[in-house]
């Protein structure tokens, strides 16, 4: 018997099927075809499919599909809006803070979160909270000079 | 069109840092990597594999799964053909076919835990999980060879009954695990030793570790009813994938298309085939197409580490830091099959030094572990970390800079290299000379802090490589080259087009095709692509300046050589200027149709002259001395990148070299049980560096221009990793005064060491 | 393959029902069931998701207690102004469980639940004296955190019993805790040992009364009074400290793993216990102060 | 007169000879040649070595057709991958 979950996925009233063991990022990527969410290891310890949800930063791989009942999701899909990308999306454009990319979205998504909580964060701050987003090609460096442009570009400063 | 001279061309867009091309797609999710395909009808296929690392494979029946509703195909080393030993050209390392083929899919036996038995293929990832369980597999467990000592005992068991070792004698007769066994040296190593005034030896040995990439091997494979199969995967060479599978599955190579996604890491760990054929051959039993994602487990278990090694080194020097000899014996782990990285580690563990007396040898040993692959400048970390202490060492008893020691003994342009042929212009002695005099080097250090340093070299690759320019009707034009972008390599390609052109680099849009869409090129790896690929791609825009000048000449009618190309304009070479003024690109590609068609450049070419590479690396850590915890406190990389093309990637090569580099040193290996079952096969336990682990990581871009390039660039992707497990394992013996003889260094066994030492 | 159901129950009453069905768990953060569920270490017929129970998900503060509910998240623990001010040890050991991202969904309550030998919270709740709320068909119990969990992976609910939350004294004046673990990496990391200190002073800064727990070196946490002992009656000073130090070395039982050695988590309990009891006593002093 | 280099892994077969001129106009003469003066020594370098010819390092098949010049100088190196 599948499970008939309502949810909106960002911004969007949308609804799916999915039995009871199917993690919400089995249904992002295999139902919704939203790929933006990219699976790494599936237990919570690499970030690439970090989301939002309800407003708060979370793996995927770790939320069972039915506990997006009532729930909102934020992916990477919803960060630009319409033509205009996310100052963290330029930053990382700009200081070439991808090399492959899979981990880039996972990356935004998790900024995008500590940027809304903190927007003066330091570096040490930054980079524990970006401890659960794996990157294996950049050394993070351009990754968390990227997160603290951005932060300063909100902030109305230039650095 | 005449060349400037080497070193005094001024560039207008190579070396600046332009947004890469397919960046927007990459930061806002569009990009599609391996297993963001999907196709209607797909199946989702499953690998069943080994839980014994050494087993006899006595009989599978597949019957219990083949019944379960949805299950559509289900495959063993039964439906494999038998592939006769050969070396395999265009992948990376030393591979040989017949390994291939029972790598991917075990025939008579099970060679590591995690070693694929069965697959199958189901409508859905659950069933065709299910259906997986229910394969019985009749093992005889054989006693499993875990440890190059226990491979090497006289009563070890044997993975390979009717395999004999190669290389030269003194060679084990009969069978054996050994793979083979080489030497290499010149010179009169005794005298060499006599001479010195110091002489250090050092006996280290380091952990299998893996590349780590973030996307596990995926792939979507769909067969039509004429047989031929299209493939779309996640690979560094979408033609080996080609020519690898069809090698495996017995059919030629133009029954298969494989089409490149965008690759979420690869550092050498794509160079090779794992799920492919599977998916291939379940997607033909099945008659629709099968896509087949490894877990991350699967990964660790079942996809290239690079090897566990055991490494000793002697050398000797003069009381005023000349050396005199050097000695070095390298066992390397291969893995489940011949061909660990041990030759490439002969030929790097002494070439950043001049030496008249050497003796080199490697011993290539097979065990129950899984099949080492490529791993960024293979096997040459692990024998510099050891050389490169030894380095240290010597300096200390000497009295030396470290620095100076290595400056006094480096090689430069005419010196015969340790593994032969002489040096062409290589820039060792600059990174040395930048990294002495760079702030880090004399900044003040605290209590229980020390400081590292370390040189790597590495090689570089050149290999076959095609590029197609084509000029868009407004002006405009599209690179197409076959090199999967793993790090940026497109807008690296677009800036070498721009430049050759004179248009904005934004104008020049980079593709990467398909199988069957470019001609061959060789995998995206070596170092090879801004090199090689990029020779291709400036050769092919030359071809079209040269047809740009001739439609020119032909609306000016005057002759080809008295048109030239400048700044991406056409212009008449005559003592009466502004007779004919010069005709822009977009002007010449506007009458294109008028002046003899489309304007397309071509270029396919085997790379020659590619530059070595060399670092000099400062790392400084601080120690607890109670939980021998280490902290990286500062680190700065230095390299000779030839000519950085788009800088910004050359310095995110060398941070990403680095960050490996330390989570090698510190804490990554993998950890077996003592039936060879990995312990830690997850990113939880398998401790690769998080960003909280790490400072920020300076680079220092040195540029003595490659003489065979004609933009002067080298490769500079894998020397970044050779320098750090020395660099850090130095810094981390000055700041507990200890000596290290084993990797990681891992808390627990620093603590050891400290309190010994005390 | 028969299917797995999903259940919100939002009433303790029909948790507890549901819970009595064999093959029946909890799921609060899911940040633990969810990879033992894909590791094949459980295969659930029926997920209970606790969080839309009110009791669960609340935090309430009174003057004698505070009420911790089994599924909040530690996110929301982290992030209390009033616990970061009365608990900082328990905040410390919350805010090192996984990632922000795993902060986002696991639950005090599930990290005790699960009954990991090496859990964070485990020690620290011991060193402040939780007690677990639990709810079942039999009423309420209940159970001091110290007694919770019985073997690893093992705890004391019973067929149709789930963990409501945590009862958790307010200290007295002068009174401070403290938790440290030691971790290879900086983030991202089970504890090779955590240690849990809580501390009481006199006007004079004498220690009256001090608890220690130690995690991950024994199958369960466990709590060290001859560790707490050598602490009360002093001041904190170095010489006390080695005693505890040693103490706490000396109650380790640990086992070899792949996470570390027998000798270095003996050692290791000794430095944490250290570290920790020093910044126990430290704010504890501030505590005076303010 | 090319040069050819030998390692120490070869120089039993070479009767200790670390080098030796040889009369070839390409590499797979110089082979010819070698195989005729040193019995074995092919066979022991084998058809998966590299060859280096005046610094530029070639696959063994890839390189068996380069022109050496008088002053060439030829190492025979193991063969190796990059990642």
């Amino acid at each position: 018997m599948k499970i008939h979950v309502h949810t909106r996925v960002n911004g969007e009233a949308t609804e799916f099927l999915c039995a009871a063991d199917r993690s919400l990022l089995e249904v992002l990527r295999d139902e919704l075809a939203l790929t933006g969410t990219k699976e790494g290891c599936s237990t919570g310890d690499c970030g690439a499919c970090s989301v939002m949800l309800d407003g708060r930063l979370v793996c995927a791989c770790l939320v069972l599909a039915p506990e997006a009942e009532g729930r909102s999701i934020e992916t990477i899909e919803g960060v630009a809006k319409g033509a205009d990308i996310h100052v963290l999306q330029r930053k990382f454009l700009e200081h070439a803070a991808l090399q492959c990319g899979i981990c880039t979205p996972g990356f935004i998504i998790a900024a995008k979160a500590l940027l809304e909580r903190n927007p003066d964060p330091s570096e040490e701050e930054t980079r524990y909270w970006l401890a659960g987003n794996l990157c294996r090609c950049t050394g993070y460096d351009k990754i968390i000079h990227a997160v603290l442009d951005a932060a300063a570009d909100l902030r109305g400063e230039t650095r | 069109m005449s060349e400037k001279p080497r070193g005094e061309r001024k560039f207008k867009y190579v070396g600046t840092r332009p947004i890469r091309h397919d960046g927007l797609d990459k930061v806002t999710g569009r990009a599609q990597f391996g297993a963001d395909y999907a196709l209607p009808g797909m199946l989702w296929g499953k690998v069943l594999r080994s839980p014994h690392a050494h087993a006899r494979i006595r009989g599978i029946d597949v019957s219990a799964a083949l019944a379960l509703d949805g299950v559509k195909a289900v495959i063993t080393g039964r439906d494999f053909p038998d592939v006769a030993s050969e070396a395999a050209e265009g992948g990376e390392g030393a591979n040989d076919f017949g390994d291939l083929a029972m790598n991917v899919m075990a025939r008579e036996k099970a060679l590591y835990h995690g070693h694929a038995v069965a697959a199958v293929a189901a409508t859905t990832a659950r069933i065709a999980e299910e259906a997986c369980k229910r394969i019985v597999v009749d093992y005889e467990v054989l006693k499993p060879v875990l440890s190059l000592d226990e491979a090497l005992a006289p009563d070890a068991p044997i993975l390979h009954e009717d395999a004999r070792a190669t290389g030269h004698e003194p060679l084990p007769k009969g069978p054996s695990n050994v793979a083979s066994r080489r030497e290499l040296g010149r010179g009169d190593l005794a005298k060499g030793f006599a001479d010195a005034d110091v002489i250090v030896e050092r006996d280290f040995r380091t952990p299998m570790v893996h590349q780590g990439y973030i996307e596990p091997h995926a792939v979507l494979a769909r067969t039509g009813q004429d047989g031929r199969s299209v493939v779309w995967c996640c690979t560094q060479g979408p033609f080996m994938v080609r020519a690898f599978s069809a090698k495996v599955l017995g059919l030629s190579t133009d029954m298969i298309k494989v089409i490149p996604t965008e690759i979420g890491g690869g550092f050498g760990g794509k160079t090779t085939v794992y799920g492919e054929p599977l998916a291939i051959l379940l997607s033909r039993k099945a008659g629709r197409p099968v896509k087949l994602v490894m877990s991350r487990e699967e990964v660790f278990r079942a996809t290239g580490p690079t090897s566990g090694t055991h490494i000793r080194v002697k050398m000797g020097a003069t009381r005023d830091g000349k050396l005199t000899a050097a000695e070095a014996t390298l066992y390397y782990e291969a893995g489940a099959f011949k061909g660990s990285p041990v030759n490439a580690a002969m030929m790097t563990v002494f070439a950043p030094y001049k030496l008249a007396n050497v003796r080199i040898e490697g011993w290539d040993i097979v065990l129950n572990k899984p099949k080492v692959a490529a791993y960024r400048a293979p096997g040459a970390p692990m024998a510099a970390l050891v050389v490169e202490t030894v380095m240290d060492e010597l300096a200390e008893k000497l009295g030396l800079d470290p620095i100076d020691l290595r400056l006094e003994n480096a090689v430069h342009e005419g010196v015969q290299a340790t593994y032969g042929p002489k040096f062409r212009a290589i820039g060792f002695v600059e990174t040395l000379r930048a990294a002495k005099s760079h702030p880090h080097y004399k900044a003040p250090l605290g209590k229980n802090q020390g400081r590292g340093v370390a040189c790597g070299f590495w090689f570089n690759a050149g290999m076959s490589s095609s590029a197609n320019v084509s000029i868009n009707e407004d002006g405009s034009a599209v690179v197409v080259t076959g090199n999967p972008d793993i790090g940026g390599s497109r807008a690296s390609l677009a800036l070498m087009a721009a430049e050759e052109l004179g248009i904005p680099v934004e104008n020049v849009r980079p593709v990467v095709a398909d199988t069957e869409a470019i001609g061959y090129t060789d995998l995206t790896g070596g170092s090879r692509v801004t090199f090689a690929t990029g020779m291709a791609v400036i050769e092919a825009a030359r071809d079209v300046i040269k047809q740009l000048r001739a439609r020119a000449a032909q609306i000016w009618s005057v002759e080809l050589g008295s048109v030239a190309w400048e700044d991406g304009h056409a212009l008449l070479l005559t003592e009466a200027p502004g007779v004919h003024e010069p005709l822009s690109l977009a002007q010449l590609a506007g009458r294109a149709a008028q002046t003899g068609g489309p304007i397309v450049g071509r270029a396919a070419l085997n790379a020659r002259g590619a530059g070595p590479g060399f670092a000099t690396h400062i790392c400084d850590v601080e120690v607890d001395r109670e939980t021998g915890a280490v902290t990286v406190l500062r680190y700065t990389a230095v390299q000779d990148a030839g000519k950085a093309i788009h800088p910004s990637y050359v310095e995110g090569q060398m941070q990403g070299g680095v960050a490996q580099g330390i989570g090698w040193a510190l804490n990554e290996e993998y950890v077996f049980d003592k039936n060879g079952a990995m312990e830690n096969a997850g990113f939880l336990d398998y401790r690769m560096p998080v960003a909280s682990d790490l400072p920020m990581i300076d680079t220092v871009i040195v540029e003595v221009p490659n003489p065979m390039h004609p933009y002067g660039v080298r490769g500079v992707g894998e020397t970044p990793i050779v320098p750090p497990l020395a660099a850090v394992a130095n810094a981390v013996q000055h700041a507990a005064g200890v000596k290290l003889a084993e990797l990681p260094i891992s808390p627990p066994r620093l603590l050891e060491a400290i309190d010994r030492a005390s | 393959m028969e299917e797995i159901r999903y259940e919100a129950p939002t009433t303790l009453s029909r948790a507890s029902e549901l819970l009595r069905e064999p093959g029946a768990r909890v799921l609060a953060g899911g940040t633990d069931l969810i990879v033992q569920m894909r590791t094949g270490r459980f295969a659930p017929s029926l997920f209970v998701d606790v969080k839309r129970i009110p009791e669960l998900a609340s935090i309430r503060l009174d003057p004698a207690k505070l009420w911790l509910g089994a599924a909040v998240p530690a996110a929301l623990v982290v992030e209390n102004a009033d616990i970061a001010r009365i608990f900082p040890g328990l905040v410390e050991a919350v805010d090192l469980i996984g990632s922000t991202q795993i902060q986002g969904r696991a639950s005090v309550g599930g990290n005790v639940c699960n009954a990991s030998p090496a859990a964070d919270t485990v020690p620290a709740l011991i060193a402040i004296g939780a007690v677990c709320a639990i709810a079942g068909p039999g009423g309420e119990r209940n159970v001091p955190v110290e007694s919770f969990n019985t073997a690893p992976g093992k705890n004391a609910l019973r067929p149709g019993e789930l963990l409501a939350g945590f009862d958790i004294p307010r200290p007295a004046a002068r009174t401070a805790d403290a938790y440290l673990r030691f971790i290879p990496r900086t983030e991202m990391d089970i504890a090779v040992v955590g240690a849990g200190v809580s501390v009481t002073l006199d006007a004079n800064g004498v220690c009256t009364h001090a608890r220690v727990a130690l995690g991950a070196v024994a199958p369960t946490a466990i709590l060290v009074p001859d560790a707490a002992a050598a602490l009360i009656g002093s001041r904190g000073e170095d010489a006390a400290l080695a005693r505890a130090a040693a103490a706490a070395s000396a109650a380790s039982r640990p086992i070899a793993d792949k996470r570390g050695t027998v000798e270095y988590r003996r050692k290791i309990s000794g430095v944490l216990t250290k570290r920790a009891a020093a910044a126990a006593f430290e704010r504890a002093r501030g505590a005076r102060s303010a | 007169m090319a040069r050819v280099f030998f390692s120490s892994g070869l120089r039993r077969l070479t009767g200790g000879a670390e080098s030796v001129e040889l009369e070839a106009r390409d590499v797979r003469e110089l082979l010819r040649a070698l195989d005729a003066d040193y019995p074995g020594l092919l066979a022991q370098i084998g058809d998966t070595s590299a060859i280096a010819i005046d610094g530029e390092i070639l696959q063994h098949a890839e390189a068996l057709l380069e022109r050496l010049r008088p002053e060439s100088e030829v190492h025979f190196l193991p063969q190796i991958g990059g990642g």
